[in-house]
């Protein structure tokens, strides 16, 4: 079946991405589609670049890139809400004017319309929230 | 037929919109805080959902709650909770 | 002015009020979102969500302008199915002729049939 | 005699917590979200701190509130908040 | 041991479950912290918080720690003033030799006396 | 007297960071002394150097340094809670092996034990919570 997947807090705020990590990877294990993971509200936080957690703990930005490394799963992050949560590509930091970047590929910024796509195009969505 | 998720300890607000939301046929898993629940004591707020009333194995694990639960909760793992989004016809999150 | 009869399609359950979060704006883009893809969306209100709809809201402390502009907009987005969780609307004391926009009251068993009516249910 | 602040709406457990939490002459005031909790139909609920409950002003105000409220909550502004915490030995934060 | 006739120093209270947020864990770093400072510690488990104190707790699904190894280090850190909340222990149905560390039971008349009587007392 | 702030939530997630902001600058109008702004929990995203929200809404980050910079107010972040929410300053940057920063000046990383010093030796601390 095609998935999607729905999350909505911070990585080290709440179990949310740990459980929408461990959900798609064996989503992925039972050889389902996961047509693409959208992160909107805090959710964007999962693609903070610089995030530099304790070494004993999960790296959940690392594990999220990986998984679209290696299985091809689109990371699409809100762009209205990473901005105002300073979630900024090389290319929005050189619009507003500031120096460096805090998000890298593979998330990719992207539209609201990308999350209303995923929901009526594949046959599950599942959120995880705070 | 339709599966429903729970996050929040049985004490908030959250339960109610779940039931709400919820039909006949429904199914609720609880999963993360949500396993709370799953103790006898909170076995009331849950009336309404008898016989369809599941909990997530590792997070009742990972917060020692495994052999305190309500034995009328059933317990899935990760996958097992994959199998009910695929019998579900859609899964709705509450939290 | 959409067809009734086509299948519903985006719901949308707003459980946060206005100013104390961001869930209810963010969930209000979801839904103009999807309206502006010209998809029919139907918009529930719940808990505290209903005190959004409140008349006579005001911009923030800091100047935020809060969601009542946004809910001003939904008629223009053809978003004119609203409705509100009645026990809700009980538990608050209000009653409909205080709230900004019309809507209509639902119950628990008409909140389960609409939950299950739509094609994506996404809860805020 | 403390000050205690609670930002989340009535129907939350919090307010449970805050109330556990005050003395008998300690003042209650509702801030952000939590002063849904000044409409009438929610008196009851803080019957246990009549007569020293309060909310702010500009929090009712944003919110529509202002008109609706129960006349019994008193009403500060953000410089009633800070005369507030100056009188009160402490202030203690529920959220 | 410290001289228990000096005044309470800081009250962290304790109100959500681990694993499920960061609350729980962050809380018990700020106790840690006064603690190795040499103040003064309470510590009070309300609501979910209590669950902290259960037995047989593990890591989580990715490999986190969790706070049981962090609340079996407390006495190191001399802090042996565990207090939990009886109403929150009745309502979870757990009795006191159902958790890892020796606590005291307390009704809301004490919680209300404790909060008065430390100098800064904080929520997580 | 003399006040000390604990903020706990993130500027564009929760009013929290609008409360603390408007009641700090109150507190200055008054003539309080405010000793120390400390951030923890998701409030460490007040420090976000990148944050970059619609025109017609307060910037908040912005708003907290020039209250630094007016009335000299430190803006303590927890280091700790910072780093594993990907708030990282040259020099955590550089330990970690991370090109480029989020957090910059006036905003600066410091340790939990500045929480402790700052409530118990302040008249009076007000928290902001979520």
């Amino acid at each position: 079946m095609r998935y999607a997947i729905l999350l909505l807090d911070a990585p080290y705020t709440s179990q949310a991405s740990h459980s929408a990590l461990r959900f798609t990877r064996a989503l992925l294990a039972r050889g389902h589609d996961v047509e693409g993971v959208f992160f909107y509200h805090d959710g964007v936080h999962n693609a903070a670049r610089l995030a530099a957690p304790p070494q004993d703990e999960p790296h959940l930005v690392d594990a999220w890139a990986e998984l679209a490394r290696e299985h091809g799963v689109p990371l699409q992050v809100c762009i209205a809400a990473a901005l105002r949560r300073g979630l900024l590509d090389e290319q929005e930091a050189a619009r507003h004017g500031k120096e460096g970047a805090s998000v890298a590929p593979p998330f990719e910024l992207t539209g609201l319309g990308q999350l209303v796509d995923l929901g009526l195009r594949c046959d599950r969505l599942i959120t995880f929230g705070p | 037929m339709l599966l429903h998720t729970l996050n929040r300890p049985p004490t908030s607000q959250v339960l109610a919109q779940a039931l709400a939301g919820m039909g006949p046929d429904d199914k609720l898993l609880l999963i993360e805080d949500g396993v709370i629940g799953a103790l006898p004591a909170h076995r009331e707020r849950f009336g309404r959902v008898a016989g369809r009333l599941y909990a997530l194995q590792e997070d009742l694990e990972s917060r020692g709650l495994l052999s305190l639960r309500d034995e009328a909760v059933r317990v899935v793992d990760v996958g097992g909770f994959i199998s009910m989004t695929e019998t579900s016809e859609r899964t709705v999150s509450w939290y | 002015m959409q067809d009734t009869a086509s299948p519903a399609e985006l719901m949308v359950i707003l459980r946060h009020a206005p100013h104390g979060s961001s869930w209810l704006k963010e969930g209000l883009d979801v839904a103009l979102v999807a309206a502006a893809f010209d998809r029919r969306v139907t918009l529930l209100f719940m808990g505290e969500g209903i005190t959004a709809l409140l008349e006579g809201q005001q911009a923030g402390p800091l100047g935020q302008k809060g969601t009542a502009p946004t809910l001003a907009m939904l008629e223009m987005y053809d978003i004119d199915n609203l409705l509100v969780e009645q026990r809700g609307m009980d538990e608050l004391g209000l009653t409909s002729d205080q709230l900004m926009l019309p809507v209509r009251g639902v119950g628990d068993a008409e909140i389960s049939r609409l939950v299950a009516s739509h094609v994506l249910v996404l809860n805020f």
